[in-house]
């Protein structure tokens, strides 16, 4: 990456919840302008966790986190350079699927016609323009986090987080909705972090990354993709790092065991 | 690979549609039959219960009774009856829109809320008939004053629900909402009320029965001013003169008039939750 | 039930009505007063017989049962919750035009002190100057549906009466309905100069405080009810002379009221009971007369569908000689 | 690959944990601060108003006016305050046990309530005043009709919520049951009560402070019978004396009681909700 | 298969939603006692539809659906034969993790001893024997499902419904619990309906994979998987019906695009 300002920064975060589970420990990684970083570990190692935080929903119990250099409450007060899709797809059921859409564009109070025409286009884009008309209860699951990620790319963010946003998604949506990503991403200039639990969608994607251990959530390795964009997946390359990221996977989850 | 195609069977589906139209009228059957029985049991009860018990009718008149005394004097019962309702529904509508606009006047500010709430608790626990001379005093005797009275007992089933329903939105359309970096006020009307209207709809439904109540209350403690008399008048004079069946066809004629005003708003609420609601929702399946 | 056994225990003693003093004493009956309003000086004569044992030296076991603002003790007596019940003459008229059929034994108050009280130098001196005021009067009362028939009312501001004075003191030119026994003397207290007015003055008069029973019970009861009214004229004669202290036991039924105020009803109503014609004729005495004309008062307002006998709601039988 | 380790910043963490206490004062100042500051702008307003426009106590009293009554008579009021206080109570109780579990009732079957549901709502929107010699003749004047007039007005707002509340149960978790096979009664005991809980609450903070209108107005309409006097009595022989400032004292005691009675059922709303329920939840992050 | 009870019978059933979307047409299957059947589809093709109703929850438009050779609706009724995990996990949100699987039990009204064992046993399986006191919001989503797979997996069900169960799982956790699943298949001799986008897991789990195309829904193919259990992932074989099973996917999915 060319570009070397900080987005993200975690700077020996814990992160305690109430009930005493530690989800965090010890959590330093910094995220450059221009990167696509995934993150890959065991259910429960607090990866929704650390992205909560870089959205600023919630709080470092120890060590700081800053997003463009400030606290990150501070930037989506103050901004509209992040859009979250959760992991949920989190629509309002009394909104249709092109209001929920346009949600993000309301609340920035950009202008009205051309906020729809945002809407439909991305709409398109994850393939659900036909069902514009109707309430999250009338769609599938896939269909609603479809929705759920076209709110976000409406929102043209400068961060966006992604939290397992295909994960109920058949291969062939998958993979056109990546190649739609890798697009905007490289359009846009915008930083993505993307959770994911598919080692092949991490190594497809990213340009680094973070493979995390459980109990307590620690990161256990980062890894550097080297290849260019568009890439193959059946390259020797490609396979060579699916690999690595399995074994650093399973290492870390290994290690857990131990623990 | 196999694939294997079953022919609709044409008299299968005939035979399950035919079982639709059974049920569907079985259905409606239940529908009125149910509150068709009811009331004829009711009313049966009520007539018979006193003949046999030999319960005089300035006592407990008969249905028979209250008709009779509905139809003798229907004209002055029918214009009592249009001006409690008159009242009512301007009570209704003062304490809906006072309420719901100070319940989310209070849920915009926490520190709003703790400091004012506790008068919106007054407002409903002191006692009305005690504070109704200064009601008098402000507004004047009669409708205004009456519409007031009506608009206090309302208020409050408004408030408490409203408030409850405004904060108990789901936490992660909240941080939805604080994400994109919405206003207090966009939060408000795009997340919060929307997610309050069950809750609403509910204390909707309360404080409209209420305010049939409070303007018949009304016009006892804040009298009827230079106007003519509604319900609350109508009943004290038959009170007085111990005209027992004629009371009960005024109490009833405010019931009645009470399920009317609670259908409607019922309605209204049904049309307002339809679109996404589960309490208003034919569940398909 | 309550009806029943009192009609078989009156049954014996009728029987054996000559000399009963023995039957009396052995079987002591349980009774219920219910008052019209809160404990007050009105009732002065029962809580004086209560106090002096008189309803126990006639074989009763009298419970008071206070009243109140919409208590209605016609109803509680009619219905059989109570066998005696304070009632106003007019509201015991009314009644019977509804099927209740109540006798009256005797009155407490041998006139109505029912009155309208304004701002001193507001006062009227005819019934047709309330025109253009507001008048502060309970809805449905009957002398004013009377004095309506009277004169021409048309032009008086109609207010309901609520118990409460709060918009008639600021106000120099409202009227309002008031007992000429207790109001009058608040406003005294609290400074506000009032005159009065009796609505008697109009020729609407009717007893006040009147001691009633159903007729079924009065047939099936009559010695019962003779003690009764015994117990409770010599209560009255009682009370007279002992009203500053008989009012310290009214106070406990209703502590709320001050002893001043108790005592300057007793006095202000004084010429009503023991004044008039119970004068001559003693503490509870009515005329058919005063009823008769009563019955046709109502009639004439429509309140009545048929004039009828007023020895049929009253007696003087049983009070005593 | 790289892994890149920044070590604890310990003066960072203070600072920051420093920060929460101050957060945390600041928080604890604008919560009583907030009531405290509301409470005296109104008081104060309510002494110098009538003082400035030269209002006589016995029509608008001064705080200080009642405040003296009040200690002057406590021997009266605290009595009065009681037998309100516990005449409310047992209205209240009442009305929560039969409103829910009516309410339990008609939701077990569509049926039995679109029959019986409208006599719910006749209950409510039946004047009392008007029947209120039935309730005295069937349950004595005094105590046991006040508190079934008490129970009568907070009846139907429990009724209304808890009904609603059983109606919209998420229709996913329903579908969860059909599948297990529950029985209505598992399904009511299991899903829809416990889903219905906050709208029940809603219910129960609407009702507590309708009953002490109910217990207050019920002196009034079905006496004191035998037994000691409430505030409703105290305030109409107040009324009937000129003791204005009397009657306020008993009026504010009414409504203090009121907010008394509202946070205990608040407070218990909250421990029952909290284990669930975003409104009763402190958010954690 | 040796038994050829018919388990499930969907008979040329068609389901049109009220808003007017047809989710399935012409939908002809027989299932067998003790098939595993994969559904293989594109997002909003009707799988959850499909499942649905042979829980009894939906009903067919057109065309029948019988379980055990009866309606639906009895079966569930009448027995306590079925379990069903959500798309979503569908936990109720006042109830711990152990009180949430043990729901099914107390339905049952099953030994309280006896269903507090199985609940904890099965929740150790599933990896959560530490968070049984833990309420469904402090949990991670990927926790939150496999209570869901606890719940229904306690029921011991003889027909087992599964819609995308393990999509929010990370590739060991998945792992483990597929060998789980197919034990208990095994051992218990149930029926599974299992939804899944993944190909290489409907490969490794079904004797049998039902593919379906899009608008509207339609089974498009019906694979045997003719493979001993337990499956190598590595085989040649293996790989083939992965390939026939993708492509088979792919061409369906095609014809949508066409039509
Ligand atoms: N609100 C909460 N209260 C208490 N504990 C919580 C809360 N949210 C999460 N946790 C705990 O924190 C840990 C990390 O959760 P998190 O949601 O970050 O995991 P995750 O990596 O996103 O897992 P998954 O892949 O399953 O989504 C888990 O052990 C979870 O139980
Ligand atoms: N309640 C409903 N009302 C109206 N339409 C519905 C409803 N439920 C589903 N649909 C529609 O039916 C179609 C099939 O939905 P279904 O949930 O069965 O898909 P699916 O195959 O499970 O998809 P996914 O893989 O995304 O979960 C979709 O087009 C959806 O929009
Ligand atoms: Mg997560
Ligand atoms: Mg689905």
């Amino acid at each position: 990456m060319v570009n070397e300002k900080e987005v993200v920064l975690f700077q020996g975060v814990d992160k305690v919840y109430n009930t005493g589970t530690v989800a965090l420990s010890q959590l330093n990684l910094s995220i450059k302008e221009g990167e696509f970083i995934s993150f890959l570990g065991p259910s429960g190692c607090g990866k929704s966790t650390a992205l909560r935080m870089v959205a600023g929903l919630g709080e470092a119990t120890r060590g700081t986190v800053e997003v463009f250099g400030k606290n990150p409450k501070a930037v989506i007060e103050t901004s509209n350079d992040v859009a979250f899709v959760f992991q949920d797809a989190n629509l309002l059921p009394w909104r249709t699927v092109l209001d929920n859409v346009l949600l993000p564009l309301e609340l920035r109070g950009s202008d009205k016609k051309s906020r729809k025409e945002t809407a439909i286009s991305v709409l398109e884009k994850v393939g659900l323009k036909d069902h514009i008309k109707s309430y999250p209860r009338e769609l599938s699951g896939g269909m609603r986090m479809r929705v759920s990620i076209a709110r976000a790319l409406a929102a043209k963010p400068k961060l966006l987080l992604m939290d397992e946003p295909f994960a109920a998604l058949d291969e062939m949506t998958r993979q056109t909705l990546q190649m739609d990503l890798l697009n905007i991403w490289e359009r846009e200039k915008m930083t993505v972090l993307f959770v994911t639990h598919n080692v092949y969608e991490a190594v497809y994607l990213s340009s680094r990354i973070a493979v995390m251990s459980a109990r307590p959530g620690r990161l256990s390795n980062l890894i550097d993709v080297d290849l260019t964009y568009p890439r193959e997946r059946t390259t020797a390359k490609f396979t060579e790092y699916v690999d690595a990221a399995s074994q650093s996977l399973e290492h870390s989850m290994g290690r857990k065991e131990l623990v | 690979m196999t694939v294997k195609t079953v022919p609709t069977n044409a008299e299968l589906v005939n035979e399950s549609s035919k079982l639709k139209v059974m049920k569907g009228k079985q259905k409606f059957n239940l529908k009125y039959l149910g509150p068709i029985l009811a009331l004829v049991i009711f009313l049966s009860l009520w007539q018979f219960i006193p003949a046999l018990l030999d319960i005089k009718p300035f006592i407990l008149p008969k249905p028979t009774d209250v008709v009779a005394a509905a139809v003798k004097d229907w004209h002055l019962l029918w214009p009592a009856m249009q001006i409690t309702i008159f009242e009512s529904v301007i009570g209704f509508i003062l304490s809906a829109v006072v309420g719901i606009g100070i319940s989310v006047l209070l849920a915009s500010s926490r520190v709003l809320e703790i400091s004012l709430y506790p008068y919106a608790v007054i407002l409903q626990t002191i006692p009305i008939v005690a504070i109704a001379p200064i009601i008098v005093i402000w507004f004047g005797s009669g409708f205004n004053s009456i519409v007031i009275i009506s608009f206090l007992i309302g208020f409050f089933p408004i408030v408490s629900n409203t408030l409850m329903g405004l904060n108990s939105v789901d936490k992660n359309m909240g941080d939805l909402f604080k994400l994109y970096n919405a206003s207090k006020w966009q939060t408000m009307v795009k997340l919060r009320i929307p997610a309050a209207m069950p809750f609403i709809m509910s204390g909707l439904k309360v404080s409209c029965t209420l305010a049939i109540i409070g303007s018949i209350t009304g016009e006892y403690i804040a009298g009827i001013g230079g106007g003519k008399g509604g319900l609350g008048y109508a009943i004290t004079v038959a009170a007085v003169q111990l005209k027992t069946p004629y009371l009960f066809a005024c109490a009833i004629a405010g019931a009645l008039f009470g399920i009317v005003f609670y259908l409607i708003v019922s309605l209204v609420s049904r049309l307002v939750l339809k679109s996404w609601h589960e309490s208003a929702m034919e569940a398909e399946k | 039930s309550e009806t029943e056994t009192g009609g078989e225990s009156a049954g014996t003693e009728t029987e054996s009505s000559s000399d009963t003093t023995e039957e009396e004493t052995a079987e002591v009956k349980d009774v219920k007063l219910v008052l019209n309003w809160f404990a007050k000086a009105q009732h002065g004569g029962v809580y004086a017989a209560q106090e002096n044992g008189l309803f126990e030296e006639n074989g009763l076991n009298l419970t008071i049962e206070p009243g109140g603002p919409q208590v209605s003790s016609i109803n509680m007596v009619a219905s059989g919750n109570a066998e005696f019940g304070l009632a106003h003459a007019d509201q015991i008229v009314v009644a019977r035009n509804q099927g209740i059929e109540l006798v009256a034994v005797a009155t407490a108050m041998q006139g109505s002190p029912q009155a309208f009280m304004f701002h001193k130098g507001h006062g009227i001196e005819d019934f047709e100057d309330l025109n253009g005021r507001k008048v502060y009067i309970q809805p449905g009362i009957t002398y004013w549906e009377y004095l309506k028939t009277q004169y021409d009312l048309s032009g008086v501001e109609e207010l309901a009466y609520t118990g409460q004075h709060v918009n008639f003191i600021p106000d120099e030119d409202a009227v309002t309905q008031a007992f000429l026994t207790s109001e009058p003397y608040f406003m005294e207290l609290e400074g506000v100069e009032v005159e009065t007015k009796l609505i008697a003055d109009a020729g609407y008069d009717p007893y006040n405080v009147v001691l009633y029973v159903t007729k079924d019970y009065l047939e099936e009861n009559e010695e019962t009810v003779r003690a009764f009214t015994k117990a409770f004229v010599e209560g009255w004669n009682l009370y007279e002379d002992s009203y500053e202290e008989i009012n310290k036991i009214i106070q406990q039924d209703n502590p709320d009221i001050e002893i001043e105020s108790l005592k300057f009803e007793a006095e202000s109503q004084a010429d009503f009971v023991y004044g008039m014609d119970a004068a001559e004729n003693g503490v509870g005495y009515m005329t058919e007369e005063r009823w008769a004309t009563l019955i046709q008062q109502l009639n004439d307002l429509k309140l009545l569908d048929e004039v009828f006998d007023a020895n049929e709601i009253f007696a003087n039988d049983y009070l005593p000689e």
